[in-house]
């Protein structure tokens, strides 16, 4: 399986993208080149040279150090949204495929339109009004609109497998729907949700550049992409390398996971489809 | 005169080779046969004929069509030719029409495409078509959907779209296959009817040697790529010179041998069952109304018994099984199992389930493609209270497998490694598991090529008289059902219309439905 | 095809009282006194506590949504906290912003998504599918509101081929609709990727299917067969986006027009929300889901036009 | 003949586009207000719009801060400095044709130090005791007691002088007052427009038509003056930018001084900055020229204490808290803290906070002390922070001009409680004689300086730009305001 994706050229290019950014994150946990907690004034909007591989920003800090911090931010917001959006949306949409038709389907399905209704970015806006900007609000926000997206998904694609005769046959062999969910449907749905999965990572990095960059997401001294973009934009016409690393570094990662996850999509199914069931 | 001269056709797709040197010929008037199992290329040497090839085909060859070849003319002359010319009928009625084009229009399309005719005229035109195919306009109007039609229906609009313009031949790919009995009889007339009429050359292709044998004039017998044997039907079913030939005529009426007797005793007693659905409400806040799949349905299993229940899609046999198996609760009536009882209202307990399993119809569909066949036999283990696990339980499994015919390592395998037939087999060894003494067959060979079939059935047989099983045999295909039946039942809209000794019932059969049903079914013999 | 469409309107309504009560009880968690604020840093509590009573903010929490809630219903939204006008007539301003733009660059996206998808799908593994697919993926990667910053220091600062943002209002149609096309665009792009990749696989699914086979056998040529079949079988899922791209559209015209400083409901939501004008926030919050709800219902109307099967179904 | 004529209208032509041009103004401004009735409103944007443009008062601030004759043209106080007697100027109108007299006079001053007043300087006219209108044109106020800076209390943009009789509610959105300038409407969340007053009791604008339009977004705002959208941008909220408009030929840059002391205000009351070892700490903690350099860019005056450099009285007292980390890790040390510790940080929007968060957290962090930085909207920055003492730190720009009253006050928001200061204020608001108001601003200074109440950062500058043709802005800010009765285009 992984054998064939990797023989895939976008999946192979994706991956490359998103990893080195992930490693970027995990390496500045023990290292980066310059501290991003320290401001040195004075030796500001340096240009990309050999110190300061990328140059510095505004306080003088060294912008490589900054992206790979960063990298951090946009990554775990991403991630744990992403696993917000699964960890709920999953077992939601299992449960109403389930019990197809009955209430607990109306109140799941309809909560979703209802959720729905709210663009992401509302949501956040929202969540960050009533409880001020911060990197985990972004979090939530992202989470929220998530869990929606994955139970439509995995209600979906549940419920065609659930007229399979295999399921029927566990239902002879005496299974509850639970279990029957657990063992049958989860694991023939998993490729869908891995796909899903990568896409909604995705998008989750451009909304929490948004967020940060509207000054609702990560505060302050978090570095962040999306902050990095919102603090040097009056700068970027005279210090255009402010600008352009932090917008190179999300277009990459993002560009990365999409690929892969495109990649993916073709080699589990090519009949997979985004968007509402 | 000959309209079709297939003449050493070679084709491959990739580097898998599909046809080998295959030559055929259709005249004006004439209906000739391709029969051939799955995969013998009956289909592609179709598709060959007006060009509608998959991509990365490479054809070799000859495809003489009305004095030019089609392998050598360009793509927009086929389009010319494609509708024009040559018409053709599908498999699957149910997908093969635009589900969001009105009948008329998709009819009409034909004529137009080809300029024919103008709009007005086209239209006409379609509509006399739809008439011919006995689709008449009071209940058919031209602005009829798709999804409005039954499967047969469905098949006619699309017989009249390919016959539209009167082609000169007309390929019918397996046109009656996904239809039942009565429809694939009228279905065939009505092609009968239209080779006489327009006088054009049928190229009709199939796997069941019954529905040609009384058709066809002509016959070619397919197999892996290459027509083993060709020529007028009388003749070929005559000599019979290839073993394939004779082998594909014996399975096709094979009946297996069985020696087990029955025993008084029911093992599944089922009285005055009653199962409704609710189906959707007709006004925002009515009450929904109720269909009533199952209507007061009574019957009993004897021990060691293989009773057969026959009818045809939509009559209720599913629903019936499902009620039975204890997947759905009925609304009335009452269900014995070894002698007790299960009241309406009330699931089947588990230590009656355990004496029931079920193989279903689809041998692709009804294993977890992601679980090891070990995991999928000893899945019905769940119902006992005392499985056994570890060792044993991979003893069972093996064992279970030797039963069928299967090996041990095949325990370690994944299901996708498997053939239709071999899966089936599989299916059996995971309701033999628990060692029941009950199994549904719900349609359980009736996706399984001939000979597969015949093999399936034999171990049905040796199976029911070793252990001593009993079974209860649903299927629409009468042939299979008089094969391995005792006792046979006749279902028909919920209700069960005739029951009696399996051969009583075939030979006199006493309900004017199941007289219909035995006569559409197309039987071998008779060409003799 | 009437209940359809009366069992869509019930459940539409149902989603807005949802949504209504949702955002009630959201925004009324949020700290900081309105009265405070707009009073400012050395106001005396006295002067606060009057304010408080003029505005209403004393009142029980139930009569202040009920007052809301019936309110709009008459189209009164009630006055602002801060501007001390009528909150109707402030989003109504806002609205002719906000909803041209938010078509217009729906109208871009499928006008820039169609063609190239259609031409995708029909060409497939060609150069044209790979350069369009490539295309799309960078479209899809690039946060709107970096290429709106790096569009506006090209073509409004350093070509001046566009004002850098501002809006002169509807007086001169023309000078309206120049100032909304660069937001307008830079909100279409990432859309319109999208919308051509769904066009594109929604299009290639359809070809495998039966019908396709039937109309190929008729005589259809492949492009006519795509046309005058596939396209119409492939637009449920590209209605879907489309449906879902409004919505987008309008949360993406937040930051556009923070960016291109136009007086939408975007900016009105941020400042109302700096300036704790909280029926503000609430009514424009209340209207967007509003929008996007009814949009959601018009497309599911569009479904049942375009799949006959949907008009019985129920 | 006929080729002269042409030409003679061609020049014509030309003229009136010319004229067109330069009879009306772009003003650019970030915050938009959110009324336009300074008498119940603290927001200073009100003030950019109507201060001197559509309001006046008794007295008026010049542009060099001077307070000056406003709508009365004199006034004698009596001796014991508690009776005031304005002369009014006679032949003022409102925009609405009615004549300004006392008694609008009389009806203003009585509004504003009413009970129910919603006025939020409230504070300026505490001292009045009452206030009469001896005849058409002249006002007598006395006070409770002496106030030396009573004239300049009245100068206020809160002190203006409405039309008795006005619904105060339509104030809001349509002003009515006696300047120079007319309101003509106001497109919210994007413009106000004003018109010339052709009536105006005093010289007339020059201007014919004002815009002033509301960009909060410093970008924006740069890209709205470098496509030319915006004439004059009179507070330009990126200083960053103001290098590359000096380069450029077609604006000149305005640099000039505010009112606005910024400070790293701290929580008095709250430990550990009730110990005065800390505070002393935290102000050598600091390092001014990297904050002015990184924040500002350069832009703004150090500061020793809670007063204005351009003002007479001001005494440079940085000195007294100079960066020095060493010794600011020795005296909290000396406090107790050898290794730090850990505090809150809340920033208001603005670029100097919010920027200069940034750096101060840094700064502090390299003596050990850790902050968690908070940034807030101004709604709850006055919440958290203003009315609910719930920060350890946070910066603000203080903009009243003389508001170094507040330390005065132990329930200001820094809780700065000392007797001997409160006492010295009550001294100086008794004293008239200038030369000793003098002395005892001077020692003001050094109290705030010597006590640590806050880190005094720096004076922020005025930092306006405009296209190089405009004539007649203010270069500082002695109020806020953005006084366009003297603007013109040179060409």
């Amino acid at each position: 399986m992984i054998k064939a994706a990797f023989k895939m050229p976008g999946f192979t290019i994706g991956f490359i993208l998103a990893m080195t950014f992930v490693l970027a994150a995990l390496v500045s946990f023990f290292w980066t080149p310059f501290p991003t907690d320290i401001v040195d004034v004075p030796n500001k909007f340096q240009l990309p040279n050999r110190v300061n591989w990328l140059g510095t920003d505004h306080l003088g800090r060294d912008i490589f150090s900054m992206l790979m911090v960063g990298a951090r931010t946009s990554i775990a917001v991403a991630v744990v949204a992403v696993g917000i959006g699964m960890g709920l949306g999953v077992p939601l949409g299992l449960a109403a495929a389930a019990r197809k038709g009955s209430l607990l389907d109306e109140v799941i399905m309809r909560g979703n339109d209802l959720v729905f209704a709210f663009p992401a970015l509302l949501i956040a806006i929202l969540i960050t009004a009533v409880f001020g900007p911060s990197a985990v609000n972004a979090i939530i926000a992202i989470g929220i609109f998530n869990i929606p997206v994955f139970a439509r998904l995995s209600r979906g694609a549940a419920l065609s497998l659930w007229t399979r005769d295999f399921v029927l046959s566990a239902r002879v062999a005496g299974k509850g729907a639970v279990r029957i969910s657990a063992e049958h449907i989860l694991p023939n749905i998993l490729n869908l949700l891995i796909v899903q999965g990568t896409i909604q990572f995705s998008l989750g990095i451009l909304a929490e550049a948004a967020l940060s960059y509207i000054g609702l997401g990560a505060q302050p001294p978090i570095p962040s992409w999306g902050r990095m973009l919102a603090d040097s934009q009056t700068m970027a016409s005279f210090a255009p390398h402010l600008a352009l690393f932090p917008g190179a570094a999300i277009v990459l990662t993002v560009l990365g996971l999409n690929l892969m996850g495109d990649a993916l999509r073709d080699l589990f199914d090519p009949k997979i489809r985004r968007g509402r069931e | 005169m000959t309209l079709l001269q297939i003449k050493n056709l070679n084709l491959s797709i990739g580097d898998t080779e599909i046809l080998r040197d295959v030559s055929l010929t259709a005249e004006a008037g004439k209906i000739v046969a391709v029969i051939g199992e799955s995969g013998s290329g009956k289909s592609m040497t179709a598709y060959c004929i007006n060009q509608l090839l998959p991509r990365g085909a490479q054809v070799s060859g000859q495809v003489m069509f009305n004095g030019q070849d089609m392998l050598q003319i360009s793509e927009r002359e086929l389009c010319g030719i494609r509708g024009q010319d040559i018409g053709m009928v599908f498999q699957e009625p149910m997908t093969a029409l635009n589900p969001v084009q009105t009948i008329g229009a998709q009819v009409a399309e034909t004529v137009l495409i080809h300029g024919a005719a103008s709009k007005a005229e086209a239209l006409k035109i379609a509509r006399e078509t739809l008439n011919r195919v006995g689709l008449p306009e009071a209940e058919f109007p031209l602005g009829r959907y798709p999804h409005e039609l039954s499967g047969g229906q469905r098949q006619r609009v699309v017989i009249a779209l390919a016959i539209a313009l009167r082609p000169k031949l007309l390929i019918a790919d397996e046109p009656t296959t996904a239809l039942d009995v009565t429809t694939q009889a009228q279905i065939l007339e009505l092609l009968q009817k239209l080779v006489r009429e327009d006088g054009m050359a049928l190229l009709l292709i199939s796997h069941d040697l019954g529905v040609v044998a009384n058709v066809a004039d002509n016959i070619a017998i397919m197999r892996r790529g290459e027509i083993v044997e060709s020529g007028p039907v009388k003749q070929v079913f005559a000599e019979m010179n290839h073993e394939y030939t004779r082998a594909l005529f014996a399975a096709s009426n094979h009946v297996p041998e069985r020696n087990a007797e029955a025993a008084e005793m029911p093992i599944l007693k089922v009285s005055g069952l009653v199962r409704d659905y609710v189906l959707p409400r007709k006004t925002a806040f009515g009450v929904p109304p109720k269909l009533r799949a199952v209507n007061d349905v009574s019957f009993e299993v004897k021990r060691g018994e293989s009773l057969g229940l026959v009818g045809e899609s939509g009559c209720g046999k599913s629903t019936l099984t499902r009620a039975i198996l204890g997947l759905d609760v009925v609304q009335s009536g009452l269900i014995e199992i070894d002698g007790q009882a299960v009241t309406a209202g009330h699931k089947v307990p588990r230590e009656l389930r355990r004496k029931m399993q079920v193989v279903f119809q689809d041998p692709y569909g009804s294993f977890n493609p992601r679980h090891k066949v070990a995991k999928l036999v000893a899945e019905p283990f769940h119902l006992l209270d005392d499985a056994p696990k570890g060792t044993a339980r991979r003893q069972a499994v093996e064992k279970t497998l030797i039963e069928v015919g299967m090996l041990t390592q095949d325990a370690d395998k994944y299901i996708h490694e498997f053939s239709g037939g071999q899966r089936q087999r599989i299916a059996i060894a995971r309701a033999l598991i628990i060692k029941p003494e009950l199994i549904i067959l719900d349609e359980a060979v009736s996706a399984l090529d001939v000979s597969i079939r015949a093999q399936i059935l034999d171990l049905l047989a040796e199976l029911s008289d070793r252990l001593g099983l009993s079974y209860l045999f649903i299927s629409h295909d009468l042939s299979v059902v008089r094969a391995i039946t005792d006792r046979v039942m006749v279902m028909k809209s919920g209700k069960i219309v005739e029951t009696g000794e399996t051969e009583a019932v075939f030979n006199t059969p006493k309900h004017h439905y199941t007289k219909a049903l035995i006569d559409a079914a197309p039987v071998l013999e008779n060409v003799r | 095809m009437l209940r359809y469409i009366l069992k869509r309107l019930i459940s539409l309504g149902l989603s807005l009282i949802a949504a209504s009560v949702l955002i009630f009880v959201a925004i009324e968690i949020i700290p900081g006194d309105a009265a405070a604020y707009m009073l400012g840093i050395n106001a005396s509590p006295e002067a606060v506590a009057a304010l408080r009573e003029q505005i209403g903010l004393n009142q029980s929490d139930f009569t202040r949504y009920f007052d809301w809630a019936t309110g709009m219903l008459r189209g009164d939204f009630g006055i602002s906290y801060t501007y001390r006008v009528p909150v109707a007539d402030m989003i109504s301003n806002r609205l002719w912003v906000s909803l041209p733009l938010a078509m217009y660059a729906l109208f871009l996206s499928t006008l820039i998504a169609f063609p190239i998808g259609i031409i995708a799908a029909s060409k497939r593994g060609s150069v044209a599918d790979w350069m369009v697919m490539g295309g799309t993926q960078l479209g899809v990667a690039i946060p709107n509101f970096w290429f709106a910053m790096l569009m506006v220091q090209l073509l409004a600062i350093k070509y001046q081929f566009f004002t850098a943002g501002g809006f002169p209002g509807w007086d001169n149609f023309w000078l309206g609709m120049k100032a909304l096309t660069l937001p307008a665009f830079v909100l279409a792009l990432p859309q319109a990727s999208i919308l051509a990749r769904v066009m594109r696989s929604a299009l290639l699914d359809t070809l495998t299917e039966d019908f396709m086979r039937t109309a190929r056998a008729k005589g259809r040529t492949r492009r006519g067969a795509l046309v005058h079949h596939a396209l119409r079988n492939a637009m449920i899922p590209v209605l879907t986006i489309i449906g879902l791209q409004f919505s987008f559209l309008l949360a993406g015209a937040i930051i556009i027009e923070k960016i291109f400083f136009l007086p939408g409901l975007g900016s009105l939501i941020l400042t109302a929300i700096s300036q704790r004008d909280l029926i503000v926030v609430e009514s424009v919050v209340m209207l967007l889901v509003f929008a996007v709800i009814v949009v959601t219902f018009v497309v599911d109307i569009t479904y049942a036009l375009v799949d006959p099967r949907l008009r019985r179904r129920v | 003949m006929k080729r002269i004529f042409l030409g003679a209208s061609v020049l014509a032509l030309t003229a009136s586009m010319a004229m067109a041009q330069s009879t009306h103004i772009n003003i650019g401004d970030q915050l938009e207000p959110p009324h336009l009735d300074p008498t119940a409103g603290a927001a200073g944007a009100i003030d950019n719009v109507v201060y001197a443009n559509i309001y006046e008062g008794l007295t008026r601030f010049s542009a060099d801060g001077d307070v000056i004759a406003g709508l009365a043209e004199s006034w004698d106080i009596s001796e014991d400095g508690l009776t005031y007697t304005f002369n009014l100027r006679s032949g003022v109108k409102y925009h609405d044709g009615s004549d300004m007299t006392a008694s609008d006079v009389v009806y203003s001053l009585n509004r504003a130090r009413a009970e129910d007043s919603t006025n939020a300087q409230k504070g300026l006219f505490a001292g009045i005791a009452d206030v009469t209108a001896a005849d058409d044109t002249t006002v007598v106020v006395t006070l409770t007691s002496e106030n030396g800076g009573f004239l300049f209390n009245m100068a206020w943009g809160d002190a203006i002088i409405l039309n008795e009789g006005d619904d105060v509610e339509a104030l809001k959105s349509q002003p009515n007052g006696t300047g120079a300038f007319t309101f003509t409407n106001w497109v919210q969340g994007d413009s106000i427009n004003l018109a010339r007053n052709e009536n105006y009791w005093g010289t007339p604008a020059i201007l014919e038509t004002v815009t002033i339009k509301y960009i909060s977004d410093p970008t924006a705002a740069f890209a709205a003056m470098m496509a030319g959208d915006i004439d004059a941008f009179p507070t330009f909220p990126a200083p960053e930018n103001l290098p590359q408009f000096d380069a450029d030929p077609r604006f000149t840059v305005i640099i000039g001084s505010t009112e606005g002391e910024t400070i790293l205000a701290t929580n008095n009351k709250m430990p550990p900055f009730d110990n005065p070892l800390v505070r002393k700490a935290l102000s050598h903690a600091i390092d001014r020229s990297a904050i002015i350099d990184g924040a500002m860019f350069g832009y703004g005056t150090p500061i020793g204490s809670h007063f204005a450099p351009h003002n007479p009285a001001y005494i440079d007292l940085t000195g007294e808290s100079n960066y020095d980390p060493e010794l600011a890790r020795a005296l909290l040390a000396e406090a107790g803290y050898p290794d730090g510790f850990t505090t809150t940080l809340k920033l208001p929007p603005p670029t100097y906070a919010r920027r200069g968060g940034e750096i101060i957290a840094a700064q502090l962090r390299a003596v050990g002390i850790e902050t968690e930085v908070t940034n807030l909207e101004w709604g709850s920055w006055l919440e958290e922070v203003f009315r609910g003492y719930d920060f350890g730190l946070t910066i603000v720009s203080h903009t009243e001009p003389m508001d170094f009253g507040v330390y005065a006050d132990p329930e200001y928001y820094f809780q700065y409680d000392s007797a001997e200061y409160q006492a010295l204020m009550e001294e100086l608001t008794a004293e008239t004689d200038p030369d000793r108001r003098i002395a005892l601003m001077q020692d003001a200074q050094r109290m705030m300086a010597a006590d640590d109440v806050n880190v005094y950062l720096f004076q922020l500058a005025k930092t306006g730009v405009a296209n190089k043709n405009i004539v007649g802005l203010w270069e500082n800010s002695p109020t806020q305001a953005t006084d366009l009765t003297a603007v013109y285009w040179s060409e």
